[in-house]
């Protein structure tokens, strides 16, 4: 693919100056010649191309896998016992089986953004055609920094994404076809392909987050987005309501453009989850935000929802079942997520919208984007009325005299994915006590596996959320709309205290928040860190999930912190596809304050950052395939990743090993020796167990290689303070972090000193780090 | 009593931890090893067990048999809190990546461990990390947990709290 | 994608006839003006556009699946129990898990063609140049049936197929979304989607082997393909041999260039695994074919190989250690399959052979293929005289000390996909008795599952080998090298004949023989089929297999019976990417003898292909994800397949109900009547236990509503008697496909009209049939 | 006689077959089926136990029991040969998709059966089928073969031959 070769025949070609017959055309390369900044090394990279930069991280950050089952079950030789060292009728191993799983979800996650991006894209060009400009505002000059580091182009109209779409299709291709039996058979191989995996998956997020700011005016790295309504309780009941569902937002901005042709703006309520709702909340001042996806059958089984409207991508699967039990109409949208349903998209909207009404179909599928809006509007219009906002939540009563049914055969709690105490809530309401089913609330992530298993058949989580309704009305706050890029001038003013570490670092809360906790952490966390003046940045349900939780004044993380990318700045991004605006802010540090090329220089880059920016991405309840790739396209480009236990799942961590300095050597470029810098990062992928240690984690991992000593400084305040606080005494570690006396906290030196003392440290360099020898400037020796 | 693991979905395939039966099992395996660590975490400070909480259980035990912890925050405090000293922070799956490692020396520097006793942690996430040590080590690992570990090498199997607490005072007595 | 915009920006052109600059072009539609077949209803369809279709199949044809597990484990959030009717946490059911799980194998192995399809074009562009032109002989028009049928365009030159190959990669990307946790949730949706995967695949393949015909020159639709040696006992072991491994042949073309170039041929052997093997063979005369990809351990272990060459697909994935064992070089040489091994590409060929041969490094990673060529001809000179064939064989007193060690555990007999007898053989050679372990050679798989298994470590697969180590050394057969397409002139004289039924069916023998008994049984079906003068045609290491079995002539199907494809011919096409020609026949028999036009008119012609042409797919021992998305392809055209009881493993089968006669009514395209046609064919996807009942379904499944009188009759003739010889009476459902008693078979008369009777038989209608309604040419009422 | 799987590998997940322990169990399924079925399988005419094939020992019980048989080929003419005449041919998956539909009204044509007996498959087939009939179906399933198969609703646990024939040489007496 390095040197993607474009050509075009045709039979005819009208252009504005006039009719070309039969052309036939070649191009060896796609190339803008005008742009002055030179081609690297890599443009277009197939898998094999960055190798040698995985295999440098992967030595440091050795994989421990943890396999979630001793078998494989692949393919019709298996199911085949890999227990211990056996291998397959293939002759795979085990750590080789692991890291193939983990390479299937991220292609799989890879795949995801790159088919949302590809839909998302033809629309657009459909709709407005493909020579809109791809403008991310005025401050904004590095419009893509991903395509430009990847593929090594600069696009500048919509249409230029369809080469670099090209493109991930092709290598996600071939990363799927690596998983087939008989093929990769290496751990550090297949690891390499993820992180390919992951690269790429930036490569298409991007795509599709810049060609929807472009085209539909989001906010363009506003740090001023405006606040935006969020939670269960923020949709007025009394009006029509449209719940939109999933991530590919033009059926719900179809469903907006139409109110507001029609005048019925105010009327009817939209509120979306998941990630259509976050990217509708960026185009629509009226669109709200319900919650992240462990929210969905909270809110359908509410019976708000009039119609339903899903698109694609964490949609819960039984919508169609959920829908018809609370009357609510139910449209689908996407190819990837037909659910069986009458295609309808060809016949004329009222019909569509009798035959929902009326019942005769209680689900249809409609492609055209359009007609999604028109039939979502007269179909709430029209059965508001008459379903009355029926619910499927049940009275305290109800409850109780059904949770008498409870046999306690203790199936719900052992279906729990985190063992909540479900029987035991069920058994007290049985003697009147909802307390504890109400409780359950707060940590239940509304999978509803409880009920699936129950053996008398109780609607378990029906139960809750009915014994919880009250606080759930009550959950009403707000969320900064998803402000897009981070803009040049910022990266201006902070790209040297980031690289310098006087800003402490640059800590990114993303994914799904579906664990237990996640809903009450991640706020906390991000005070914490806001507090202590790091950059905050968010996307997706994280971004949501900080936003629901108000301090004693009433405010959420959002209203106490500016939104600005900077020091104290709580900045929410945008959805999940705006994830590489966050990793891209690096790239642009890279470009901007540093002036290195980054035009299809992949390796240099990711040197730089990981040897440079104090950046942590943190997936406190992460559960998908998409939070698989979108945190190896991190770890490629040198940022650590933190996930709460319930990351484990992803069956394997990469943890470095402080143990063993000679790890922990880099090239001083200046002088082309090889220089001790301490494990920093220390992890590349870690699992916390509690908010307290991914805290100090989180504070820890920041430190980094080129840290001036009033950087260092202040990371090692922040590390060291946070470590007292959890753990009552001095990290066992400040002596590989030291390297001077003057990268001593001020007010903790004589302890510290005394400790130094104890272990025998010694005094040691500060490089010009990096991991690549070409990078040196005076040979060696 | 039954080998059956307490998330109903993690069947962890052919191997499977042996059932602990008795105090007796529990106290020989101790004696044998030559080098054994516990690693506790925070669920423990949750769980009651006739109304005692696991952790105390968990440091009576490594206080009577000298055995080192390996624990994180908050649990650390809440172990040195009740007297304990030999008490190391570290992160479980960084403890077993440690422990995987023949070649690493523990924190006397005399080497590794060869028996892990584990408990107190997210059903899954001691599951998992006990998968990563029974296929990537040869450490025997021991579950101490009231429910069946099935990725341990023995493991109590889901039972009654009383049964559980009968079998760990004997331990204790 | 139906509306492919292809959209080229560049600097700079450079073309014969001058320079452009900043050019600029759009283009809406690649369709040649020239070809004068117009533009069907679904060029380069998406997903959602042939789904009406495949929902007409899945309703007679309903997916029965068997769970491997009862568990889902593809998320976070997972494991999750789905026993019974549960949901998992994302609100999927069992049902939609297993088609998901279909559909996920089904990805893999499109993907792995397209993969490979795309390494393929991508060298032959880079060493013959984008304007090679794509003849498949004089004797060819329709040089890409499924290019054709399903983009809608016609390649001419090879850079004409890398527009096809965009599509196939762009759909591979939506269908692995879909798997994403929370996207499709409904069984039907799935399985249209796995006949999108397979439709896609064989768009993949046949680019793979168009290109690589027309480039390296491959026999043309030759019937006379040369006779080429097979079997594990060709190789001349006197010379140093190279073992080339898997499916993508240019590094192997390399190496018989190499060996041509420097005048080595007849000092070198080289001889192949799977499909590599069978492509080289159609390009090179002196090349022999091992065997398939279940003959690997068994040549490795003999020790004759010096160097092997692995590519990529089906290439056992610890042969670097086996190679190691038996001190044979190794060279891996796709991106796809590095094993852990260092890049070696860009050093001197020499000083990769010094390293290797002087075991400084035992295996290397070449990308350049002609250097691959070079190294491993070298290699195998240098080192062939130092190693002297180091075999891992063992002699009968080795093998009866080692066995005395065998603790009885059993743990080899579980472990064994066939659970075979290993133990009791082991026992036995124990107390002097080789013969028994001998015996397993003809069973066995060589999948070294025992081996690994076995609790005291005993080479349980080397004894086998070991202990039949002359039968091995014997297996001397002929193949007939691989022909490529059928030819147009063939199709025009079987067209007829084969739509009417009086060629009583096409037997495509395709897939692995990864099963027990596939060895055997494969020639006796190849066979018994031939003699009754239906169509053979094979591909991949089923045709291998079928070489493998000598008549008491000692002749195989090969000598035995002509190429042509023609009543009574047994048709090797080729390797694995070479099945499209078998499913390309069946197009073209619409295009050239009914005229119906074939592009971008999907739905047309596999109503087409399944109401007449009597195929059926036979995959006797397929293991693989690339064999479940060819099967699917011939699905979605209308192709039944069966497979062995393993095919059970696939999880699902797609079953007719002939009990069921409203299931089986079609429309006259004549009359717009709808008119039972009987069960015809009565299964889409179905497992035969034996041999026996495959050959009996193999017989029944080739009928179709279409047959003439005389066609059906010999059909039934064939059916009847198959099932007399087997099951000792008369079929129980004949009365379902005798429609007049002109249906009736000759000879069988006053028995079948005996039976009739008894079973109150009344006349049926023979229609002009089709499930389309838009094809009714005179409308109904 | 171990509740597992006769291919290692084939773990089922949290549901498995309930043992059969004795002739009784077997003669108590029987009486109180309205409508038993037996699919029986080639590897029936190769597995010999204690001098007699698979296959004599189930056409015997379908013949005392008047069970209905459906098999394949060759095994359906070696059934006929034992003199057994209510046998009927039909693939074994073929089988199970009937037998899995509540609508069908079997070979009588009277209603679908309750009880299908199997044995005598490749492991891994009738491993599978079992699997469909479990989780798509309601019918309960008994595998006759002498090792666990652990997708039915009852089977024997993998075990000595000699125990098998005794227990089915009970419930033939
Ligand atoms: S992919 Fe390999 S290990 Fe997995 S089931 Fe197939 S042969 Fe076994
Ligand atoms: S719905 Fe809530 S309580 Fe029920 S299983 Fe899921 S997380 Fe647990
Ligand atoms: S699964 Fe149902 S019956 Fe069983 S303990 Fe839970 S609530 Fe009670
Ligand atoms: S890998 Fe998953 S689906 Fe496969 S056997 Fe294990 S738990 Fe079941
Ligand atoms: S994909 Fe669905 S069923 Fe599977 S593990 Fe995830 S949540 Fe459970
Ligand atoms: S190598 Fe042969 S005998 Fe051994 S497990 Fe595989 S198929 Fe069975
Ligand atoms: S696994 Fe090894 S020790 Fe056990 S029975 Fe088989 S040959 Fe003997
Ligand atoms: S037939 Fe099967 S084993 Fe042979 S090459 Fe093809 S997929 Fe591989």
């Amino acid at each position: 693919m390095s040197k993607k070769d474009l050509r075009v025949k045709i039979g005819e070609v009208k252009t504005e100056k006039g009719t070309m017959k039969d052309l036939e055309i070649s191009i060896g390369r796609i190339f803008e010649e005008e742009w002055e900044e030179p081609v690297g090394p890599t443009p277009f990279p197939s898998i094999k191309d960055l190798r040698n930069w995985d295999f440098k991280l992967l030595k440091r950050y050795k994989p421990f896998y943890m396999p979630f089952c001793d078998l494989c079950c692949f393919c019709t030789y298996g199911k085949c016992d890999l227990t211990k060292n056996k291998r397959g009728a293939c002759g795979i191993d085990m750590a080789g089986q692991q890291a193939r799983i983990v390479l299937l979800a991220c292609a799989i996650g890879a795949a995801t953004h790159c088919g949302h991006a590809r839909h998302l894209v033809e629309h657009l060009i459909e709709e407005y055609g493909r020579d809109t400009p791809l403008s991310m505002g005025e401050n904004v000059e590095i419009e893509a920094p991903h395509v430009r580091l990847v593929c090594g182009i600069r696009p500048r109209k919509i249409k230029d994404l369809e080469i670099a779409l090209d493109y991930v299709e092709n290598q996600v291709t071939h990363l799927l076809s690596a998983i087939h039996t008989g093929q990769e058979g290496h751990w550090m191989d297949f690891e390499s392909k993820v992180f390919h995996a992951g690269m790429i998956d930036h490569v298409a997020m991007e795509i599709a987050d810049i060609a929807q700011i472009a085209v539909y005016n989001f906010p363009k790295a506003d740090p001023d987005a405006p606040l935006v309504e969020l939670g269960a309780g923020v949709v007025d009941s009394k009006k029509p309501t449209i719940l939109v569902v999933g991530h590919n937002v033009p059926p719900a901005i179809a469903i907006a453009d139409y109110l507001t042709k029609e005048n019925l703006v105010g009327s009817v309520e939209v509120a979306g989850l998941c990630c259509t709702a976050i990217d509708l909340t960026r185009y629509s001042s009226f669109a709200k935000i319900i919650g992240p996806m462990s929210w969905t059958l909270r809110f359908i089984r509410s019976g708000l929802a009039d119609v339903i409207v899903v698109d694609e991508q964490c949609v819960r699967t039984n919508l169609v079942e959920e829908a018809k039990k609370i009357g609510a109409l139910f449209i689908a949208t996407s190819e990837k997520n037909c659910q069986g349903l009458p295609n309808r998209t060809n016949d004329p909207a009222d019909q569509i919208v009798d035959d929902l009404v009326s019942g005769k179909q209680p689900g249809v599928l409609i492609f055209d984007t359009e007609k999604v809006g028109e039939v979502a509007v007269k179909a709430a219009l029209a059965v508001a009325p008459k379903r009355k906002k029926k619910r499927s939540l049940l009275t305290p009563k109800e409850i109780i005299e059904g949770s008498k049914k409870c046999i306690k055969c203790q199936e719900c709690i052992k279906a729990c994915p985190d063992n909540l105490p479900v029987m035991y809530a069920v058994n007290d309401a049985a003697r009147g006590d909802l307390s504890k089913l109400a409780e359950l609330y707060e940590k239940c992530i509304g999978c509803a596996r409880c009920e699936s298993a129950c053996s008398v058949n109780l609607p378990l989580h029906t139960y809750i959320i009915s014994a919880a309704e009250k606080k759930m009305t009550e959950e009403k706050f707000k969320i900064r709309a998803g402000r897009g890029p981070i803009s040049d001038i910022e990266i201006r003013e902070v790209g040297q205290p980031i690289v310098f570490g006087e800003i402490p670092g640059v800590v990114a809360f993303v994914g799904c928040p579906n664990y237990a906790n996640g809903g009450k952490e991640i706020p906390e966390m991000v005070d914490e860190f806001a507090k202590r003046r790091y950059i905050i940045t968010l996307s997706g349900c994280a971004a949501m999930t900080a936003g629901m939780f108000k301090d004693e004044e009433g405010k959420t993380v959002y209203e106490k912190y500016h939104g600005r990318f900077d020091a104290g700045g709580v900045v929410n991004v945008g959805s999940c596809v705006s994830n590489p605006h966050i990793s891209g802010a690096a790239i642009k540090i890279a470009r901007i304050f540093a002036k290195r090329n980054i035009r299809a220089n992949y390796e240099e880059i990711a040197d730089y950052v990981y040897n440079r920016i104090g950046a942590v991405g943190v997936a406190w309840g992460a559960m998908s395939q998409k939070a698989a790739s979108i945190a190896s396209g991190f770890w490629r480009l040198g940022v650590p990743v933190i996930v709460g236990p319930h990351g484990s799942k992803y069956r394997r961590m990469l943890l470095g090993r402080k143990d063993r300095d000679e790890d922990w050597y880099v090239w001083d470029a200046r002088t082309g020796k090889k220089v001790y810098v301490g494990p920093a990062p220390e992890h590349l992928f870690y699992t916390a167990e509690t908010k307290e240690e991914a805290m100090v984690m989180i504070a820890k991992l920041c430190i980094r290689p080129n840290d001036t000593t009033k950087g260092r400084a202040i990371k090692l305040t922040h590390y060291i303070d946070l470590y007292k606080k959890f753990y009552g005494k001095l990290p066992d570690d400040i002596h590989l972090y030291v390297r001077t006396k003057a990268d001593i906290p001020l007010t903790m030196k004589d302890e510290i000193l005394a400790y130094l003392e104890a272990k025998g440290w010694k005094e040691k360099a500060t490089p010009d780090p990096t991991l690549l020898p070409r990078l040196i400037r005076k040979k060696e020796g | 009593m039954k080998l059956e693991p307490y998330q109903k979905a993690e069947i962890p395939g052919p191997s499977k931890a042996f059932a602990i039966s008795n105090a007796k099992l529990l106290l020989a395996k101790i004696k044998k090893a030559k080098k054994p660590l516990m690693i506790i975490g925070h669920k423990s400070l949750e769980l009651e067990i006739n109304g005692k909480l696991l952790i105390d259980y968990l440091v009576e035990i490594a206080k009577k048999y000298r055995i080192p912890v390996i624990t994180s925050t908050p649990t650390y405090l809440e172990i040195k809190r009740r007297g304990y000293e030999t008490v190391y922070p570290m992160n479980l799956i960084e403890a077993a990546s440690m422990v995987k490692d023949p070649s690493w020396t523990g924190f006397d520097g005399k080497g590794n461990y060869d028996l892990v006793f584990i408990a107190g942690f997210p059903y899954y996430y001691e599951w998992l990390t006990l998968s990563g040590l029974k296929h990537f080590s040869s450490i025997e690992t021991i579950s101490l947990d009231p429910y069946y570990q099935p990725h341990a090498s023995w493991s109590f199997p889901t039972m009654k709290k009383e049964e559980w607490a009968k079998i760990i005072n004997e331990l204790l007595e």
